[in-house]
């Protein structure tokens, strides 16, 4: 089926653009980063219809990469019905948002630069979903860290960027010390990084062997998934990433990237099923995750910092399906969550680029009249992602949520409470973008339809999405979960109550939001500033390091140690050079003269070292 | 065959080779004056012998018994051992010129050729290729700057043109696999379509020219003849040779000619072989030589001078005599292989030659830039195109 | 008779050589490094590697050596003032060690050699079939390798001989 | 004896003697061009040595590597003939004693 087409695709789109987009115009650049997209993803549909049913994993070796030892590591992609659905994700999500990054972009420097990154970014994350072993998966994985830096700092003239990109790329080095941690004690475990072999060792393994090895595996891992989606206590990165281009946000930080920890996990579900204590650790990580985030996002009033507050939380939500032992249920939600976090933030992106860089809540409102088709499509996600039934957030929220009933009744409550919340601040953004009257001062207009297609589209997905069966496709591999429809409704229920207190808090009775806010001062405060978790990090973690890098590692052993042995060296060849300059007579036939006096030295030691028979 | 009777056998041949090869030189410079002479309408040398025929010994003795004067100021040795050196090399290539097919008469059997290596024609080329010292000795050794720059100029002429006549030559070699005379010629043998003769030449049009270019400069012939140009350097190389170390210096020129020609029938024109199948071939000679005799008759008959009343029948009763000896040959087999062979590979030869001598009396001479400018720029990536080209075609078509 | 040509051959390519040292006229030198290649030749000739041979005698004797001669007659060089003007280190030592060096290496190929059969004009016959099959199948990068060097060599002669403009 | 082989030997000690004696051309030699000229006398040597291995192991790889040596002796004539010319044509001389700048 050449698997390999299909992140290759973007590989060239990005070779082609970062190389020669300086010279090439504008369109050349759309079609090579748009087309590279769109073939991968019909090279995508092409494989998958040709390998229908997917019942068995289906595996294409390609060359051995690594050959030491015992240890074999070779290059080969694989196509189940995990991966299948992460493809069509990526895929079909990356294609829009492409598209609708050649409207945004339109006027932004850097062009070529940023579709470039793009289409790496694309190679990297279908590495990473097609990898069969750990290593494969962790080059990807690093390589979507990479291009998500890159992106993040984009606008590499603000000071702000950049620091947000390296802040991003410092905690996710974090997250992937644990995971190549957790690598490491996989090869020495199992001796190999291939899935199917860890997992048919993992399987064999008895229970009192396996519990101590596999917890220490998993929750390595977790610390990895936990980086690289944003979960307490790693999350801090994705707030500031927003500062990179709108659809980057959409792309890399809601739709795809960001997923790769729950990818990863539900991949390794064998490990995770083996050891029950890394599994409450996920579960209990991913609520706290969703309800913090949730909080947070209440007072937000950057537009793109609600979205960004949101998607952490609903990554807690997958992480709680995940950890209760809903794979299936967690894949579904990162689908649906991929299809209305994506337009979210493309509706956002469309927003500011009417309001020409607007992102204060505080300056917008009633832009309804402005941008309908935004209006209308962002509320489809938010009706979405705040669970109303019969939208594709029910269905998979709801899925979770259940799960979670089933393994703990509390977990459940924090959840439909969180669902809440969700509802409450996603409308809260709605309302105060597009309700009421204008309040700030740019000439709002309708985005072009290259930005609006590609919003319609995911309105549909992210309204009709639930109806995908996507756990049913998945069951093969994960036990199926049982429904509890009162739940469901329940939790529904909360969710269009939300919404409702939304609706009175920012549109029937104005003010009754700020005097709610003087109310809880201090509570208000403390979530407003995201519970000082930057500030807390910054002078348990941050500032010790520097201080110790510089006393320690710069003055005593960089500065010291190493450029005192290099100086030494240099002082000894000079004082020895002085010496022997002696013989440097200048004369060639000397120097001839003392080379037949050295070959006649090694005949000799030829002679005798045995050259003689 | 035994030991022996190999030395005999390459002694005879040696010798039939040697004495008919200088009476050619000899008779060569004789044609050369003539034909000069005519394309200029002039009579040329016409005083010693019937048509000046007897020239060429005149000037033999002339020669020998001039004194030969070795300048002071010249490096004795070195000028002594030039013309020896180049009259040497250009002698020895012959050695491995094949001029006809496998004979037996008698006992033995033979090849109508001094010695078959079997990488005969790179022989040819490293000799060709170290030719240059006796003209860059003489001109260097001889203490005089004329001859000094002539020495200059024919070293890097020769190197300069020894690229384009090797590769023009490898184009051939390509096509019929081999380095021997023997087998270049034996694959050259056959006919397309049953008339176009299967020489390289038809296949190599251009690396024949070129090889004759590059010839032309090899052997320091108009109009490559800078070393030797007298109206810039008074004689060139040999200006200060006299009496046979100039013969020797000329003899060298000569023999080149033969053998750069030689070498071009050899590898271009295939050899001995006939131009046309096999009997009517046979009746060519015949007929070239009884109508030259006729003609010669018939102008004898009417004579334009007083003397022609004599010479012109002789020559004519020679010619017919030679034609009747082909008739005849017919009915011998041996002799009609031997003769058949000598004629054609000599009426190649000869004409060859003729292309020589009708240049120099046309041709001006080139400048010293333009001559390698010429080389490097226009022959050199002609010959290497050749190259490819026919290498391209070899591949394609050998299994 | 192969002795014979050895003898003879081996004979005057040793004496060109030692005149090659002693002679003070480069031109005298070349002439005589023409003789020791020449006569290389032929012993090649005698080894079996005819297309060396004649290689050796256009490339080496054919181009090269011209080269010199050319080089030699353009700067007109004269004989060196004082012939065996060496540098004192080089004036005691050299002389020994060459001939400790030359009796070592006549001393190690007699120990060490294989007591083989000796050579014998014919059983060995490296044609210029072989050679040329060998060059282009198993030595084929480092032959590509030796254009690309000659190509640098083209180069960079005529950057250092052109007129400076 | 009509046809004694010789053994292998004596090319090889050839081989050493002619060596040796490029080695004293470049020792005692001050003319650049002699010196030069030495130089391919040693490559030549090495020639015969590498010519009559291959005679002895009877495989052509000795001609292929003295082929080798001639191209690359070529490349050298010319590369190092051009920095003479260079030479004489800066300082007029072709001693080597005389050619020394680089010492001080």
């Amino acid at each position: 089926m050449n698997l390999w087409l299909i992140p290759i695709l973007p590989l060239l789109g990005f070779l082609a653009n970062g190389l020669f987009g300086r010279r090439i115009p504008k369109a050349l650049i759309n079609l090579f980063a748009v087309g590279s997209v769109a073939l991968s993803f019909a090279w995508v549909v092409k494989t998958l219809l040709g390998l229908g049913p997917i019942e068995t994993k289906y595996v294409e070796h390609y060359f051995t990469w690594i050959q030491s030892g015992m240890l074999n590591i070779s290059v080969d992609f694989a196509v189940d019905r995990l991966t299948a659905v992460m493809l069509m994700i990526v895929t079909g999500v990356g294609l829009l948002i492409h598209i609708y990054a050649v409207g945004y972009m339109e006027h932004e420097g850097g062009y070529y630069r940023f579709f470039a990154y793009l289409n790496l970014f694309m190679f990297f994350m279908l590495v990473l979903v097609l990898a069969q072993n750990y290593l494969l998966l962790f080059v990807g994985w690093e390589g979507v860290g990479l291009c998500s830096y890159l992106l993040i700092g984009f606008y590499l003239t603000e000071q702000f960027a950049t620091n947000a990109g390296n802040k991003a790329f410092i905690v996710n080095r974090i997250g992937d010390f644990g995971f190549s941690l957790a690598v490491f004690l996989i090869v020495r475990q199992f001796g190999t990084l291939d899935f199917a072999k860890v997992f048919d060792a993992a399987k064999g393994m008895p229970a009192e062997a396996s519990a101590g090895i596999l917890t220490a595996i998993t929750l390595l891992l977790l610390v990895g998934a936990t980086g690289k989606s944003a979960q307490i206590p790693l999350y801090v990165w994705l707030p500031d990433a927003m500062a990179g281009p709108t659809p980057v946000s959409a792309l890399i930080h809601a739709a795809t990237m960001v997923t790769a920890g729950v990818y990863m996990t539900a991949r390794s579900a064998t490990l995770f099923m083996k050891a029950p204590i890394a599994m409450d650790t996920v579960a209990v990580i991913g609520l706290a995750t969703a309800f913090f985030a949730a909080t947070i996002g209440l007072t937000q009033m950057d537009i793109k910092k609600v979205f960004a507050y949101s998607t952490v939380s609903q990554l807690g939500y997958m992480f709680l399906g995940v950890g209760v032992g809903a794979f299936s249920a967690g894949i579904f939600h990162l689908m649906t969550h991929a299809f209305f976090k994506a337009l979210l933030f493309l509706g956002a992106g469309a927003v500011i680029h009417g309001l020409h860089g607007e992102q204060d809540l505080r300056e917008m409102g009633g832009l309804f009249k402005h941008m309908k088709i935004t209006a209308i499509t962002l509320l489809c996600a938010s009706l979405a992602i705040s669970g109303v039934p019969g939208t594709s957030g029910f269905f998979s929220k709801d899925a979770i949520l259940v799960a979670a009933y089933e393994r703990a009744p509390w977990m459940y409550w924090v959840g439909v409470l969180t669902a809440g919340i969700t509802a409450f601040y996603v409308f809260r953004a709605w309302f105060m973008t597009f309700m009421g009257e204008y309040r700030g001062h740019a000439h709002p207009h309708e985005s072009p339809l290259v930005m609006t297609g590609p919003l319609m589209i995911l309105a549909v997905l992210s309204l009709g999405g639930g109806f995908i069966n996507v756990p049913r496709f998945l069951e093969p591999m994960f036990a199926e979960k049982a429904e509890n429809q009162t739940l469901a409704w329940l939790s529904a229920g909360v969710g269009i109550l939300g919404i409702f207190l939304a609706w009175i808090f920012y549109v029937a009775k104005r003010g009754l939001a700020d005097s709610f806010a003087k109310a809880f001062g201090g509570l208000y405060t403390l979530v407003y500033n995201k519970y000082f978790v930057d500030e807390v990090y910054d002078a348990a973690v941050v500032e010790p390091l520097i201080e110790g890098s510089r006393t320690v590692l710069w003055r005593g052993i960089d500065a010291g140690l190493i450029d005192g042995t290099v100086n030494g060296v240099g002082q000894r060849s000079r004082g020895i050079g002085s010496i022997l300059r002696l013989i440097q007579s200048g004369n060639i036939r000397s120097y001839a003269a003392w080379v037949v006096l050295g070959s006649i030295v090694l005949l000799i030691a030829i002679g005798f070292a045995g050259g003689l028979r | 065959m035994n030991l022996f009777n190999f030395y005999i056998v390459s002694l005879v041949k040696v010798a039939v080779v040697a004495f008919v090869l200088l009476t050619t030189l000899a008779y060569l410079q004789w044609i050369e004056r003539k034909v000069i002479a005519h394309v200029q309408l002039r009579v040329g040398p016409y005083r010693v012998g019937p048509h000046g025929l007897l020239q060429p010994l005149a000037d033999v003795v002339k020669l020998i018994t001039k004194e030969g004067l070795i300048p002071s100021h010249v490096n004795k040795l070195f000028y002594l051992m030039a013309p020896f050196v180049a009259v040497t090399l250009a002698l020895i290539s012959i050695s491995v010129i094949p001029f006809g097919p496998e004979i037996k008469i008698g006992p033995v059997d033979t090849w109508m050729q001094l010695t078959d290596l079997r990488i005969g024609i790179l022989f040819v080329i490293a000799v060709s290729s170290i030719g240059v010292y006796g003209v860059a000795l003489g001109g260097w050794a001889s203490n005089n700057k004329y001859s000094l720059l002539g020495g200059l100029r024919s070293s890097a002429q020769m190197i300069s043109y020894e690229l384009p006549l090797a590769l023009a030559v490898a184009a051939p070699l390509l096509l019929a696999n081999t380095l021997s005379f023997r087998e270049m010629v034996s694959y050259q043998s056959g006919y397309w379509l049953g008339f176009i003769p299967r020489w390289n030449l038809f296949p190599e049009i251009l690396g024949f020219i070129v090889f004759m270019i590059a010839g032309f400069a090899e052997t320091n012939r108009v109009p490559f003849d800078l070393p030797e140009a007298e109206n810039e350097l008074v004689a060139g190389f040999h200006t200060e040779y006299s009496s046979m170390n100039f013969a020797a210096f000329f003899m060298a020129e000569y023999a080149n000619m033969v053998t750069v020609t030689a070498v071009a029938t050899l590898l271009f024109l295939g050899g001995w072989q006939p131009p046309f199948p096999e009997p009517y071939s046979n009746f060519v000679p015949i007929l070239v030589f009884a109508i030259g005799g006729l003609i010669a008759l018939y102008h004898g008959l009417n004579p334009a001078r007083r003397m022609d009343k004599f010479t012109l029948p002789a020559t004519a009763l020679v010619f017919l005599g030679i034609a009747a000896i082909f008739g005849l040959s017919l009915f011998v087999p041996m002799a009609k292989t031997i003769l058949m062979a000598l004629f054609w590979f000599c009426g190649k030869i000869l004409i060859l030659l003729f292309v020589f001598i009708w240049v120099r009396a046309t041709l001006p001479r080139f400048r010293y830039d333009q001559l390698m400018r010429f080389a490097w720029i226009f022959l050199f990536p002609i010959s290497m195109l050749n190259l490819l080209a026919t290498s391209l075609i070899v591949a394609l078509t050998t299994k | 008779m192969t002795a014979l040509i050895f003898i003879v051959f081996a004979g005057i390519a040793v004496f060109c050589a030692i005149n090659l040292v002693v002679q003070t006229h480069p031109i005298a030198s070349a002439l005589s490094l023409i003789g020791v290649m020449g006569s290389l030749a032929i012993l090649y000739l005698q080894l079996g590697g005819e297309f060396i041979a004649a290689a050796q005698v256009i490339v080496y004797a054919g181009a090269i050596m011209v080269l010199f001669v050319f080089v030699i007659m353009l700067l007109n060089a004269g004989a060196e003032a004082v012939s065996f003007q060496a540098s004192r280190f080089v004036r005691y030592l050299g002389a020994l060690l060459l001939a400790a060096f030359l009796g070592l290496i006549s001393l190690i190929i007699q120990a060490a050699l294989p007591k083989t059969e000796g050579v014998l004009f014919g059983t060995f016959q490296g044609t210029a079939l072989d050679v040329g099959r060998k060059l282009f199948t198993t030595y084929l990068l480092p032959f590509e390798v030796t254009s690309v060097l000659i190509l640098i060599a083209i180069v960079g002669a005529i950057v250092l001989a052109r007129k400076e403009v | 004896m009509p046809n004694a082989p010789v053994p292998l030997s004596w090319y090889l000690i050839l081989s050493a003697i002619l060596f040796a004696l490029g080695v004293a051309g470049f020792i005692f030699r001050r003319n650049i061009i002699t010196v030069f000229m030495s130089i391919e006398l040693m490559l030549n040597a090495v020639n015969l040595s590498f010519v009559t291995f291959s005679y002895e192991f009877k495989q052509v790889d000795g001609h292929i590597y003295s082929f080798f040596v001639m191209v690359v002796a070529a490349a050298e004539a010319a590369v190092g003939l051009a920095i003479i010319l260079t030479v004489f044509k800066n300082r007029a001389t072709l001693m080597i004693d005389e050619v020394n700048s680089m010492k001080y």
